[in-house]
């Protein structure tokens, strides 16, 4: 699939959003400015974008703990987030929520969510309101290696299957769960290969490689349009920080990360591809870079010196529509 | 003429009409309609208790949907679908089963309104059978909902009777957050009584005033109502005037027809078929100690199932099960 | 595997009790005399016996609602299965559980479960209980089509793998979930399918054919107690019954369960095995029949003078060992 | 010399000191250890708070075991091994995942003995983080307790101190029925006290006297104990002299020592985080209103987190948590 030039500059500034916006939240965690638990995506980029950039707001999707890059993707204000992050009332969720259930449902982001393998059950809700209501939309639930085990993922894929569901599976395989190795906790190694238990495609693909993603995604998007039913992808690479913020990573290599970021960022990847095929140049590329430092700059500026939620009138809200 | 149905006969008429004035409105569920994948009828079995028998044959199978035993993916599946635009109802065949699915209400319907701050709707129904009469034993009858009404987001629901069963049944789907449907097994063919055939929709949080009385307020729930009311009957013999209260949603709870009736009686008895601790007994006893603490002339007597699992053996089940003999003696008691 | 005449007339002896004991079971719900959830095993005996062929009362297998053969094939009494299925005091299990609940852990028999996907949980802890102490010994879940579809099932499978479990996976795939075919509610149609998705050996067996699991089972056992790990067998065949007594079946095919009776009866196969090859004459197995009948009627016969437990002293016992 | 420790070093020295006493006790959990099948150390983690740490080095692999994410799967199997011969100690990292796996507690381990007749033995442990306070949100925060004190079979232990948190583990641990413990994840750091070295058992059903005094009773639960302490300190100085309970265990409760406390002082206030229905707080509310009724002078308060889930937002999430000040406003209510 040819990329236009405004796809591609539209892949990376998303990719680009998240990278500095998970730098950026690092720095403000470490400082202790932000509480709470918070996993970053950065690292990760390629896919959030890679899949999302076959979507529109009417198609959804369900994210994980480690959402922020999916919001972004999706096309979630980053200024609503950050304010959500810093648990302001002007929020992306009036500050209730965090950065483990950020979401925005008119961008068709249905939450982060903090429960392992709360969200595949639920895109397969999503998707069932594609079919019944026969939008022609599509589901995609992200998933990471360790909620490849919980039982609600997996009923969810026997289901999507049996329903025939327009529902994409994505599982972010970076190798760990919290510390544990997925070579490990994912019998045989490989989540790919639980794809023909549920009669279904499935396709590994390097998650560092855009285009990669791109393509195996638009594939899998395609077919649940037309109605064939759900994909699994797996999609592997490595976190470029810790499992949340705070977390000292000795379960990983000497060396592990650095060696990631220098060989596998999927950014540096994406400015070699294509500025070397002069689809764009390098210069394209700085300006957004410098448009969004900006952009993320503005946003923490911006939650800094915005208003606290109101616990006398917003403690006790927004529990029922009516009650 | 009074028209009579029976509980599940109210239910499924119930269905069957918002289903008709509502096209967003789905069912799903293991064997609700049944016959799926095998060679002989579609709609074999119509739900475990044939509530929704015939329903697939109608609305067909875009909109009355069978499950492989998967209740969290299912679950979880109505819960999402209700985010985005439909009105499902999902069958959990018996609420027992809650411990393999809990997580998608609990976690994620529950509460997805407040931490999105307000932006979500969740208009999903779930339809579960409680209690305990029918020799099901420790995993197929119990009376759960008090885990449920503990979770803010929920809403719970207990109908009595056929009227009832039918009112609140479509109150409930029509009604915008996550509501959790209780239908006693036993009810579905006892509870027999007058339903109208036109859709009408009974409020949330409005309790139902089963008798009128004096002396000593009694609250049940559920089954028990009927238990409490044979217990009245007994006790007017004595001239003891119960005043008896279905509250018929306990989530939201109807907490000022309770205080009004206690501030008029001053004695409570509660009943209820749910084991004792962390009961909805103790929580409708709490409430009346303390907002109507000063009207209170006696103790406040809970009158519930023993902290025990549901026995299977018949002479067993039938002492678990509150009777009303156990109220009637309770009411003495505060009457004393 | 060469079955010894002992063994032969032992497993005959196992399926016909619980052939016996069913059919027997089905009248008397007929009539009334039984009450609450009972579903019966007859048709797939040769799974229950066939792979409790190869198990001590130290091995431990668990069972699902449809306990009944299980508890047979594992040596539970038959007069005290008998009694509390009528819920007497002196049942198997004081009459608190019933048919849904009945176990006896002196056997290795660790329950029917009523709770479908309950088992594989708990037959991990089994499993690990004997890893852990050494002590030689192997669990046996027994799962049916439907309860393969359970995230419990699932996570088990991955579980046991990634523990190395001495866990055999016996799935009974009797075509049916209550009313709903196999082929629909598994993704793909075959159970065995998933095996190489948690990297465990897997194997389809005829279920109407003891021989076929008998052989299977003892190789799955023996890989178990060699400490190789779980394998998942799937099982193959068709029940006699509904699905609980009650049921009325509409559901299946007009004429297959009488076809399943005169084709496919794992009894009526074993007879003519074994007398064709003259392992055992007619005369050894009439004999057997003629033993379990007196048997059975007189589990009824002590079952109905047997006294009830007696509410005022056991509805409250048994709830902890201590409080 | 009191050896201070913190609840977090006080729960490992009680994990080693039963590992150590009993072969057949095991530890499992998520990243309990850590670094399984990681290029880097093992024990990485020592668990999601670092309860656990060093354990894997002394006992190694064998018992103490890191598990996939499939809590359904390895606390079931905790249950199953306990019936078969090992005390598992079990972790669910953070008690707001029971939705994923309450079966194996709710209709296996709770059940099984009553079930079976007596029959089986099922002595396993269940470790859980609840509370807030540690700005995680909804999903991460929760206080569920109520929910397990509603399950007859299951005991619920809640420490509110690290002399308690070792105490009551060891018990737990030795304890033959199935044991769900309770852990607050802001207590980790925050509770330190005198922990004696060697071994000890508190036993089950004996509330601590935190504090003694005639004029209002205080039952306060987990980490709340500490809060009504500050309310009691506050209401000392205005002469109201409190006596402080803490049950240490809800299922089983002291009955005896909530309601002769109540007989004493005629006043109830109960102090729970948990949500207000069907919660602990109602729960010993209805125990008083029916059992010590006759001495009650005022009211009983319940001081409890609101209907609402767990806001994150600090500011939010400080106005959940049941405040001391709170707590003292009820005491004062009802000394009115
Ligand atoms: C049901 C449940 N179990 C455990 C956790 C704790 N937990 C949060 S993230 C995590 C690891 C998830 O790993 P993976 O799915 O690979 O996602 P990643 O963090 O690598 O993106 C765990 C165990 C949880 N939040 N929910
Ligand atoms: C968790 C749970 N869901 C649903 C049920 C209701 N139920 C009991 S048996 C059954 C069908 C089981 O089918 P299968 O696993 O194929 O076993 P079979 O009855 O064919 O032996 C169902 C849906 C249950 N008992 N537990
Ligand atoms: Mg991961
Ligand atoms: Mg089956």
């Amino acid at each position: 699939m040819q990329l236009s030039r405004t796809a591609l500059l539209e892949a990376y500034r998303k990719m680009r959003t998240i990278r500095t916006f998970e730098d950026k939240v690092h720095d403000l965690f470490e400082t202790g400015e932000l509480p709470g638990f918070v996993h970053l995506y950065a690292g990760e980029e390629a896919s959030a974008v890679g899949v999302c950039a076959h979507l529109d707001d009417e198609d959804r999707i369900i994210s994980t703990h480690r959402g922020h890059g999916h919001c972004i993707a999706k096309g979630c204000d980053v200024e609503g987030m950050m304010l959500e992050l810093f648990g302001r009332r002007d929020g992306v969720c009036g500050g209730k929520g965090g950065s483990m259930h950020i979401a925005d449902l008119s961008k068709g982001m249905m939450g982060a969510n903090a429960i392992v393998g709360g969200g595949p059950p639920l895109a397969c809700g999503a998707a069932l309101a594609a079919k019944t209501l026969k939008t022609g939309k599509v589901a995609v639930t992200f998933t990471g290696d360790g909620g490849s085990n919980q039982g609600t993922t997996f009923e969810s894929l026997n289901l999507a299957s049996v329903w025939k569901l327009p529902l994409i599976f994505v599982f972010e395989n970076n190798g760990y769960a919290e510390s544990t190795g997925s070579g490990w906790s994912v019998a045989g190694g490989d989540i790919v290969r639980r794809a023909p238990a549920f009669n279904m495609p499935g396709v590994q693909v390097d998650g560092f490689d855009f285009f990669a993603v791109h393509e195996a995604a638009g594939e899998a998007v395609e077919r649940a349009r037309r109605g064939e039913g759900p994909t699994l992808l797996e999609i592997k690479f490595g976190r470029f920080y810790g499992h949340h913020e705070g977390d000292a990573q000795t379960y990983r290599a000497k060396g592990e990360v650095a060696k990631l970021k220098a060989e596998k960022d999927p950014l540096a990847g994406f400015r070699k591809r294509v500025t070397s095929a002069a689809l764009l140049t390098a210069a394209d590329l700085d300006a957004i870079d410098a448009e969004i430092e900006t952009l993320i700059e503005g946003s923490v500026a911006l939650a800094r010196k915005s208003p606290m939620p109101d616990p006398k009138v917003d403690l006790l809200t927004d529990v029922y529509i009516r009650y | 003429m009074a028209r009579i149905l029976t509980y599940r006969e109210a239910l499924r008429e119930a269905l069957r009409q918002v289903l008709e004035e509502d096209p967003t409105v789905i069912v799903m569920g293991e064997d609700i309609a049944g016959g799926l994948g095998a060679p002989g009828e579609l709609d074999a079995w119509g739900g475990d208790m044939g509530v929704t028998k015939g329903l697939f044959g109608q609305f067909g199978p875009e909109r009355i949907l069978d499950t492989p035993i998967s209740e969290s993916a299912y679950i979880g599946a109505a819960v999402g679908a209700a985010t985005c635009g439909l009105r499902p109802i999902a069958e959990l065949m018996f609420v027992d089963f809650m411990g393999v699915c809990f997580d998608q209400l609990l976690n994620q319907g529950a509460k997805f309104r407040y931490m999105f701050g307000g932006k979500a709707k969740t208009p999903v129904v779930i339809r579960t059978q409680y209690g305990a009469g029918y020799r099901t034993a420790a995993q197929h009858s119990q009376s759960l909902y008090p885990l449920f009404a503990h979770v803010p987001g929920l809403k719970v629901v207990i109908p009595s009777t056929a009227y009832d069963a039918k009112g609140l049944l479509i109150s409930s789907v029509r009604d915008d957050d996550p509501v959790v449907f209780f239908e006693h097994k036993v009810l579905y063919d006892e509870a027999r009584d007058h339903v109208p055939e036109a859709p009408y929709a009974i409020p949330f949080g409005e309790a139902n005033f089963v008798r009128e009385g004096e002396d000593v307020t009694i609250v049940a729930i559920g089954r028990m109502v009927h238990v409490a009311k044979r217990a009245a009957d007994k006790l007017a013999q004595e001239k003891i005037e119960v005043e008896l209260i279905d509250p018929r949603t306990i989530s939201p709870l109807d907490e000022d027809s309770i205080l009004e009736s206690v501030e008029k009686t001053g004695r409570l008895v509660v009943v209820d078929e749910a084991h004792p601790r962390c009961g909805m007994a103790a929580d409708i006893a709490a409430l009346v100690a303390d907002k109507a603490f000063k009207s209170l002339k006696a103790p406040v007597k809970c009158v519930t199932a023993p902290h025990t699992p549901v026995p299977f053996s018949p002479v067993l089940e039938d002492a678990f099960i509150p009777s009303d003999m156990a109220v009637a003696a309770a009411a003495r008691t505060v009457m004393a």
